[in-house]
């Protein structure tokens, strides 16, 4: 029966395997989904028929208590609030490997198996408190900014000392559950240090980090309780989080250890020296120059997820297209608060998938457009990125909406973007700013088309 | 003869290889219910709480998997149902 | 606790999948030098033999062994050999 | 010691894997093979170490030999024998899977390993005789032809209910070697069996195919020994061999199963009726036509790699681009006797790898050509696999070098190429017949040239 046991989790394992394969294609990813989820349910069953269990009733209190709040705010979520329900999910994740690391401490236990449960403690640990202060941040429920303070460097090297005496320490004695406890308060205070000087907008580097490191404790855990499907899923995402983590640094040309101890974003402007005049347009005579473009690209930003625009804009683009014109969208690889933002958004609108184009697909086609629409995008399509060498985001690559004949800004205020710079698209002699909320804004197009 | 810990090393060095493999792949279109959907995945966790949770002694180990049966369950129950409403949106152009 | 067995076969469906995204990877150009290549990594059977062909025990094993080290040997050099021979030729235009 | 040994063949799998990873791209493929070899040597080493062994006499002696015999044999190989080579090298891995297997069997073994031990000698003794008779069919040492004989089937069925059933009793009796030895000798005639009624033709396909299973019988070994390395090598080379088979059986429009039970090869040719007639020309006429041609292919098949013709083939290209012409090569993926040939043979006589396009590659550019130069090539530029629906090889993607404005085709006499079809190329308008060996006719062409 054991060994039974034991081989439903290699089918279980090969499951999350075929699962991810196929979440890398729109048209099988759900499939995907389902497949990962299967392989999931046969792992928990399995789990449930070992032997070694002989009272089910805390662990049915468990499954149901989570599963109706997990059930619930998955229901419950907007699309637009996606960053911030990882962020939870994920301090979820953690804060079970801490426990379950705890759990399986016994004092006769080998010192490879301490070492690998003070690690999924450590982990579990700072993925806890961490997600949770990413999840303030995003929800705005507590400030946004990087808060720094002087002395802060001492303060955390001497919680890392703290951790790495009290980890030596634990498995010298794990008889002593003080140096236990010493360990789950550091390393709970230890996320919270290592998420509190990182910028709100750069959470979402954050949150895939913790998701990689959600996983890495799971691996943790698997080695403590000596379970290999626990080590094989928990590498996958440690994988997969880490994938994610270098993409984004990658297209915000940004090295991680940058992201995570500089405090960017933290209100340190850098001014561009910008020249040319702002030029606002009304809605009326964005209107007339829409009805005689026949290429239309649009460029979405966070801005859009604010406004929760993508409906009217899904309705625009269905208008252009009946006007004739040929539309698409250029999505940046950042632009919102989390990998592929836009294209959920979009995708909760009903824009088709294959519409949606990527900036290497969308640059080499900018000239040839006649009106470009930016709604609520603003570093993604920053002429200084390429211009300005003295520019914070130099380097970052962007999408050239500046390139197109015209272009259309639809944004509340001149107010900067997350990186805090001016963008001198806005004063280009092509540039038409459409002042306003974007939902409402393109609901004014809306209605003069119809 | 061959100590678990080995095992378990190999199994983990192999998983992390695939894992790049395949995550390599994914489309930028798919990054965010990746993100969730591997989210869900890391809810395993449970598989090792249950059988902290079921051991019967009313000792603290017992509760601590109790409380960690839930959490995870929270994670694999929210993330997979959310990753599905997500990726259930993305269309194809019809014709 | 767990078996030898489970772990191996875990460790052998790891090794498929992998085998698998990496191989699939490899561009047309480089398929001869991709299955000389792998023809070399498979002449692996040498570490098992090796054990076989020490034991000192002077019985049909050791000799079996014996044998096994030999053509696994050639299995081995030989393929790496010719693989490095032919990727060598593997030129890019210059300029 | 014993763990640090595993650890270090962790590492050996993990030096595999990067190896592997880095054979997909020219630009660090030998580094990959050198990765890869490192990987090995660890592996070997470590066993060495290992505190079983008392005895190194015969260890040593049994590398020796093996060392100098495949040293020797890798040095000396031409390029053009890679076929043959990897025949010989494959079956000798199966050999010693066998030779592990059986090592390894002590009656006090439990079923498990017992049923590893007979997949490996099996697994293993059907990859040593495949193997030889693909060599020998290959080097056509025997005759290359299909052997079809009536009652094959039977005798077939047979020798596998035999195997079934000796395998069976040894694991439930494994005290009587008489067992052991019945699966032994059937494996090595079902190796023979099996190949024999394949042609000659299609041995890349078998080929592969043993690589594969010269994998698997490594992993089968290393379940029979208890050995982690041993499985996963196996596996990857496994993996590997089985996606070259499926490349080259998808790349010749059939079905596996179709390559290794039909006897396709075997003398039935199905004539395509062709109409026009055959235009030969002579070099000097040739040589007046390239030289005024502004775009070349050049189209290389089996018949270069037999002519070894492929450093004259360069010569002639650089004598085109010193004369203004662009040239380029196209590679259909089966051209040649196995995957990759002509890739191999053409960067023997230093043809940049960036100058060989694939089918896909060449096709679209294929009507801008003014001369395509087929070397050698028969059925991968057949039309009527795009035109005739009733030629056996209809379907099978070609180069479509019909479409050039002139084409050259160099061969020796009308003869069909491996397929045994017409080709109705030849007798096209636009294409002229160099006949003669491939490496005298574009001698000729280059002397013309300077
Ligand atoms: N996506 C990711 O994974 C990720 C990860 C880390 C960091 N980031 C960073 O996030 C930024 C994303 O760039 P982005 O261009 O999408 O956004 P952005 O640069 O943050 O700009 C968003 C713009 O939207 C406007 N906006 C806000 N609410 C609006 C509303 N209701 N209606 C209309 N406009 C509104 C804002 O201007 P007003 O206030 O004037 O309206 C703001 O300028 C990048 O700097 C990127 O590096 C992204
Ligand atoms: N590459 C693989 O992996 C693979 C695997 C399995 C099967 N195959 C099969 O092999 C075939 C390969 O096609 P292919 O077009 O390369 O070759 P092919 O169809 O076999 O034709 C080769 C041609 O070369 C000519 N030739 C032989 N020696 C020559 C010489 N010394 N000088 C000039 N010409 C010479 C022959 O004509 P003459 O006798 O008139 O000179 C023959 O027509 C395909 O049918 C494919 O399906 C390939």
């Amino acid at each position: 029966m054991d060994t039974l046991i034991q081989f439903a989790y290699v089918v279980s394992g090969a499951l999350f395997i075929f699962g991810l394969k196929q979440l890398g294609s729109p048209a099988t990813a759900r499939r995907g989904n389902m497949i990962s989820s299967l392989g999931m349910l046969l792992a928990v069953v399995s789990a449930l028929l070992d032997q070694g269990i002989v009272e089910y009733q805390w662990i049915v209190v468990g499954v149901l208590v989570g599963a109706i709040i997990g059930g619930a705010a998955a229901r419950m979520v907007q699309m637009t609030a996606m960053p911030e329900m990882v962020a939870l999910f994920n301090g979820s994740g953690g804060m079970a490997s801490l426990l379950v690391g705890w759990a399986a401490l016994n004092t006769d236990a080998a010192t490879f198996t301490l070492v690998t449960i003070i690690l999924s403690i450590l982990i579990g640990g700072v993925t806890f408190t961490g997600s949770l202060v990413a999840y303030g941040k995003l929800s705005e429920k507590i400030g946004s900014g990087a808060v720094l303070f002087s002395g802060q460097q001492v303060v955390n090297s001497l919680i890392v000392l703290g951790i790495l005496a009290g980890s030596v320490m634990f498995c010298l004695e794990p008889a002593n559950h003080l140096w236990l406890y010493l360990v789950i308060v550091l390393s709970l205070i230890f996320g919270v240090m290592a998420v509190i000087p990182i910028g709100g907008a750069d959470m979402p580097v954050v949150i895939s980090l913790l998701n990689s490191y959600s996983g890495l404790a799971a691996c943790a855990a698997g080695f403590a309780v000596n379970n290999n499907i626990l080590i094989v899923a928990g590498a996958l995402v440690g994988a997969s989080g880490i994938i994610l983590t270098q993409i984004m640094c990658k297209a915000m040309n940004r090295s991680l250890s940058n992201v995570l101890f500089s405090g960017f974003g933290s209100g340190k402007t850098e001014t561009t020296a910008v020249e040319g005049e702002i030029k606002p347009i009304s809605v009326e005579d964005a209107y007339y120059v829409l009805e005689a473009a026949s290429t239309v690209a649009i460029i979405p930003g966070y801005g859009m997820a604010v406004a929760q625009a993508q409906h009217v804009v899904k309705e625009l683009s269905v208008l252009l297209e009946a006007n004739g014109a040929e539309v698409n969208f250029g999505i940046h690889p950042v632009a919102g608060r989390m990998p592929g933002h836009m294209n959920v958004l979009l995708a909760e609108a009903d824009v088709p998938y294959d519409q949606l184009l990527e900036m290497d697909e969308i640059n080499p086609r900018m000239e040839g457009v006649d009106v470009a629409i930016v709604i609520g995008a603003n570093d993604v399509v920053n002429p200084a990125a390429r211009e300005n060498e003295g520019s914070p985001i130099y380097g970052m690559p962007v999408i050239n909406v500046d390139q197109a004949r015209t272009v259309f800004v639809l944004k509340r205020s001149m107010a900067s973007g997350f990186a805090g710079i001016e963008n001198p698209l806005f004063y280009k002699d092509n540039t038409r700013m459409l002042f306003g909320d974007a939902k409402e804004s393109i609901g004014g197009l809306v209605r003069e088309f119809s | 003869m061959v100590a678990a810990e080995v095992f378990l090393t190999f199994i983990l060095v192999l998983s992390i290889f695939l894992g790049f493999e395949l995550i390599n792949k994914v489309p930028a279109t798919l990054h965010t219910p990746l993100m969730s959907g591997a989210n869900a995945i890391s809810g395993i966790t449970l598989v090792g709480a249950i059988g902290l949770a079921g051991t019967g002694n009313q000792d603290l180990s017992n509760w601590l998997g109790a409380g960690a049966v839930a959490l995870a369950t929270v994670n694999v129950v929210g993330g997979y149902l959310v990753t599905d409403r997500m990726l259930a949106m993305f269309k194809k152009k019809e014709g």
